[in-house]
């Protein structure tokens, strides 16, 4: 079927389909070239680029959990100049638009990262990271309180035209508060989640099994509470969101989209099945004709709740 | 380049009690590997475990197959110990950078201990001639299978057990010292304390000394960035791209 | 070995090991007769009681996910008094002690539960469930806000001398600042975590797979946070926590007391492995064995964290 | 009482290309088993699928057998359907209130559709001589089997497919009317439609109809309240211990 239609849309960014990467777990997109045609995927996403290079945390840094995996990478990453100057020029060679995922400590930081990033050409929209903590106010994460999720927010606006996505965190009483704060501060998407914080422990060494300690969790078993925000937080808020959070197939996407996302993310899948991005693509396509709907836009938020 | 490969199960025999050597049809990855790379294994096809498992490619036959010797060791290889001929097995790879021999003109010395023993065989098979090889494992059921089929590949082979069941009584380093002066390049593979050891001995007679890590992975392609361990000088190098084989002067090795 | 101590505290109750029973997971006991010795477990927790019986939410009330489950029951119970006639005269013939979960929609309501179950021969102890709405406050629950947890856990205190448990909802910024507030209002013990809110949807049917459209997720998918939150908590408290979420194994309980638990609560594991309980307490004898440790009261916070 | 057994799987044939038999021993289990009755079976060794699945008691042998006749439709049926013999089987049960047939004095009338069967033959094997036995399913391949077994039971049997390929072409309570004025108890197992449509029949003659329901499932032992479905007057009823057989006039079917 030619008429197939699965374009949405970010703000000003017209996305070919719904599915893009998520932040990390797809390197800088070359790793993932023999496995999948990374053109015909919606989006890409990069992982986290901060203002210096990173080293990240000691290792161990991952560990697999039931249905899930933590990791404690340290936001790892080789520093916005190195980004533009080593991996942009590959980036720039696919059609799929890009988007860059940064990350800092302070408002200075993500301000800087945007002005950068504004003038570099084959970016097409950025992801904020605002699960970090800021160091200016001991450590908090800009993430869990929303005045500083919008300070964030309003800063990367004030510093480029790109469209501006802000990526939550899930680890807040009530992620709709973070969502209204960061859109009425000039977000043009949400993205969310990032991942949960877990602990997992060696009983029989008695010590932690991440050098860090605590990871974020990721992978299917968090699907369902995704889910649950994706759905609250379309509701609250007009601007769109995109779902993130255990999706690894065509189904997992659509129960995304018909939550209310308008478009997905896929994470800790490409690590067990690196094509998984395509394959959720083709499966969209296939799930629209099984269903005879043309747009995949018609599937946004239709979830069937009698009412409720 | 690495791929994805369905791969047919040809055979998966029980070595000794936990010790299983698979053999699969897995062209594509057969062409392209190189000794010292790996595979990344889909052990399950549930959600539980999650995460591939990697594994050195063993060796590599002519008919498009390739071998991977495996311990049982936890959930992931328990399900692999029970997989059948004829049934499917989904892999990634080859991946990373395996040994490097540009350089080698004298023999190489291959060092395995334990199921570092792995990745050397497919490097016998792939060097010359005249090579050293000294492996150990736990006993001499471990050790034996494994033994014959280095000398059926040239190599002057050398043996070590914990328990003295076969060969020399200890430690594989213990045997080095004589071998040494004949080597141009020392190959290993194995528990970090032996690789230690080889590595300082290396060091001291100015013999070139690579050494492959083995360390948890999420991805095995430089995505994840969760296979990092300590390079020189505080930074990181990550296994699965850098390595796993690294040169031993490219780690922080307290020599 | 005969001189295995498996004794822990809570509060003024000693019970005989810590593996306890999570509420709403055991049924009333009875159920689990045939599958393990009652008397064996450090105690035993029933369902949720609410003053007035509930018939709870229509079906569908649970759908499997990723190594995990999502129920909304509804709160399902018989009320208190029946709970009393009914089910008291068997618990009664157990020598495992009876820790009886409360809820309500007002403080009102915990405190006449609390009122009536003091009265009782035969319970060791009150499990106040705060995660329910607060019908008064417009519906937010009482375990999401500091000063509301607080005030049940003060109207529960001044009506029973039993010892009382206040066990938190996970789905909260900081969890830490609940377990000080109930700490400070009286309570002898915290109990972490209840369920994580999620949703599971039909990608077919387009509609959600639990009737109440949300619903709360267990399981081994959970442990990772339970594990860390139950590490903060025990930081930031003094007095005992009992760690829930996804515990299936020893391996898991012992996980939970390194952490900081003092006792531990099996769930979702009660249904797939009806007899889990008691083989954690097995377990738990075979690893204080191997490990040469007289008294599991040695495990407890014995996390290796290096020092950090 | 229900217990606990790890069975050892006797056989496990595939009947059509979806429908297997699957024989255990499993004696505590067959010795306390009533008609009607179910075990959760844990389908997966993993923790993915984490639950047991409920399934009828299909059939008791002599030998301490019992057999389950499922149909896959999801991830644990197909886990189900690669069981071996040989393989073990982690079973609970019996579980739940089966047929009751105190007050059956004429014959009894057995109705099942597609895997609604399954409980019905060991109510035949269980019920006194004359009783008759309507079957529908998709069509000959699933029905002929079945069909057999329950005549070689001293079943009048009856047959209806979807499809016309064996029996009446359509659906089965168009052949209870002819059967009704012989039987004083009607047990039915199937899809909700045909339950009802036999249950408003039965109510019409005044003949006592039990109906086996099928409901999402936990625990399978009513603790987790999860089973629950409406019952009359805006309660529920918990299939898996006030069921699976309810009389029908339980349930609030409009009828
Ligand atoms: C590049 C590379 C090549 C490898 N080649 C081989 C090989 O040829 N033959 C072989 O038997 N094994 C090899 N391994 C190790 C193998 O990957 C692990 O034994 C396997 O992943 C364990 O899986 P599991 O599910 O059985 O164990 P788990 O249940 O995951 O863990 C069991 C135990 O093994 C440890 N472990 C888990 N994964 C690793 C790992 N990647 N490295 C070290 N320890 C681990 C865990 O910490 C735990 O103590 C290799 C590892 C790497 C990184
Ligand atoms: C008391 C009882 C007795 C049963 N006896 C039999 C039997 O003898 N033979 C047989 O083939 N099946 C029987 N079933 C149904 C059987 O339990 C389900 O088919 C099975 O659990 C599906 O598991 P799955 O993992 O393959 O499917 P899933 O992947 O879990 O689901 C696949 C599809 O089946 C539906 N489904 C899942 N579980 C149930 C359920 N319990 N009831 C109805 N639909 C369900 C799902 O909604 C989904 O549409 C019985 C169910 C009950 C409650
Ligand atoms: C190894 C790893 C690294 C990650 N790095 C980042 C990052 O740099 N920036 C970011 O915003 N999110 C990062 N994430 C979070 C993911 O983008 C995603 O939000 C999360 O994993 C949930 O999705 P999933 O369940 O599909 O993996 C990372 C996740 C993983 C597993
Ligand atoms: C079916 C079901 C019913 C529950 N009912 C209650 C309840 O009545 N009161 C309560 O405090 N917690 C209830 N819980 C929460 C559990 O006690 C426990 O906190 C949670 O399931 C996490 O533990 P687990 O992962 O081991 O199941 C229920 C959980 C489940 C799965
Ligand atoms: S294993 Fe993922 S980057 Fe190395
Ligand atoms: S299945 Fe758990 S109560 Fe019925």
């Amino acid at each position: 079927m030619e008429t197939l239609d699965l374009r949405v849309r970010i703000g000003a960014l017209e996305l070919q389909n719904p599915v893009l990467t998520a932040s990390g777990t797809f390197g800088y997109a070359q790793e993932f070239e023999p496995f999948l045609n990374l053109n015909r995927l919606g989006g890409i996403i990069v992982k986290g680029i901060s203002l210096e290079p990173r080293a990240g945390n000691p290792p161990p840094r991952i560990v697999e959990t039931a249905c899930g995996m933590l990791n404690a990478i340290g936001l790892e990453n080789v520093g916005v100049d190195r980004f533009i100057s080593e991996k942009m020029p590959y980036l720039r060679t696919l059609t799929a638009p890009l988007i860059v995922n940064i990350l800092g400590d302070s408002l200075d930081d993500y301000r800087e990262l945007a002005c950068r990033l504004d003038e570099v050409p084959g970016i097409s929209g950025i992801e904020v990271n605002i699960s970090c903590p800021n160091v200016k106010k001991g450590g908090v994460a800009f993430g869990s309180v929303p005045e500083m999720a919008a300070a964030v927010t309003a800063a990367v606006r004030g510093a480029t035209k790109l469209p501006l996505i802000v990526k939550l965190s899930p680890n807040v009483t009530d992620i709709t508060v973070m969502a209204k704060a960061v859109e009425a501060a000039g977000a043009d998407a949400v993205s969310l989640i990032n991942t949960l914080i877990g602990m997992a422990i060696n009983a029989e060494t008695r010590r932690p099994r991440l050098a860090n300690i605590i990871g974020g969790l990721s992978g299917p078993a968090v699907k369902p509470i995704a889910l649950r925000m994706v759905w609250q937080t379309a509701r609250a808020v007009s601007i769109p969101v995109i779902g993130i959070g255990g999706i690894g197939t065509a189904e997992d996407a659509v129960e995304f989209l018909l939550a209310g996302a308008t478009a997905v993310q896929v994470g800790t899948a490409n690590f067990y099945d690196p094509s998984a991005a395509e394959k959720i693509v083709a499966g969209l396509k296939e799930y629209l004709q099984r269903h005879n709907e043309e747009r995949i836009s018609n599937l946004i938020g239709a979830l069937d709740t009698g009412g409720k | 380049m690495p791929t994805s490969e369905l791969s047919r199960i040809f055979a998966n025999d029980r070595l000794t009690a936990d010790v299983f050597r698979l053999i699969v049809h897995a062209p594509e990855i057969a062409a392209a590997a190189a000794p010292g790379q790996f595979v990344m294994v889909q052990v399950s096809s549930s959600l539980d475990p999650l995460l591939r498992r990697p594994f050195s490619i063993h060796s590599r036959g002519a008919d498009g197959s390739i071998s991977l010797l495996f311990k049982v060791v936890g959930r992931g290889t328990e399900l692999l110990a029970k997989a059948r001929p004829g049934d499917t097995l989904d892999l990634l790879g080859p991946f990373g950078r395996g040994f490097d021999l540009s350089a080698a003109e004298k023999p190489v010395c291959l060092i395995g201990g334990g199921m570092g023993i792995a990745p050397l065989l497919f490097l016998a098979q792939e060097l010359p001639d005249r090579k050293h090889a000294l492996l150990g494992a736990r006993n001499r059921d471990e050790l034996a299978p494994l033994a014959k089929e280095f000398a059926e590949l040239g190599c002057a082979v050398q043996l070590a057990t914990d328990d003295g069941s076969l060969g020399h009584h200890g430690f594989i380093p213990d045997l080095l010292d004589e071998v040494l002066p004949d080597v141009s390049q020392v190959c290993t593979c194995g528990p970090s304390p032996m690789m230690r050891g080889v590595a300082r001995k290396c060091r001291a007679a100015e013999v070139s000394c690579q050494v492959s890590l083995e360390t948890h992975m999420a991805c095995g392609m430089g995505a994840c960035l969760g296979c990092a361990v300590p390079g020189r000088d505080g930074s990181y190098v990550h296994v699965c791209k850098e390595g796993p084989v690294f040169n031993s002067e490219e780690l922080p090795w307290e020599l």
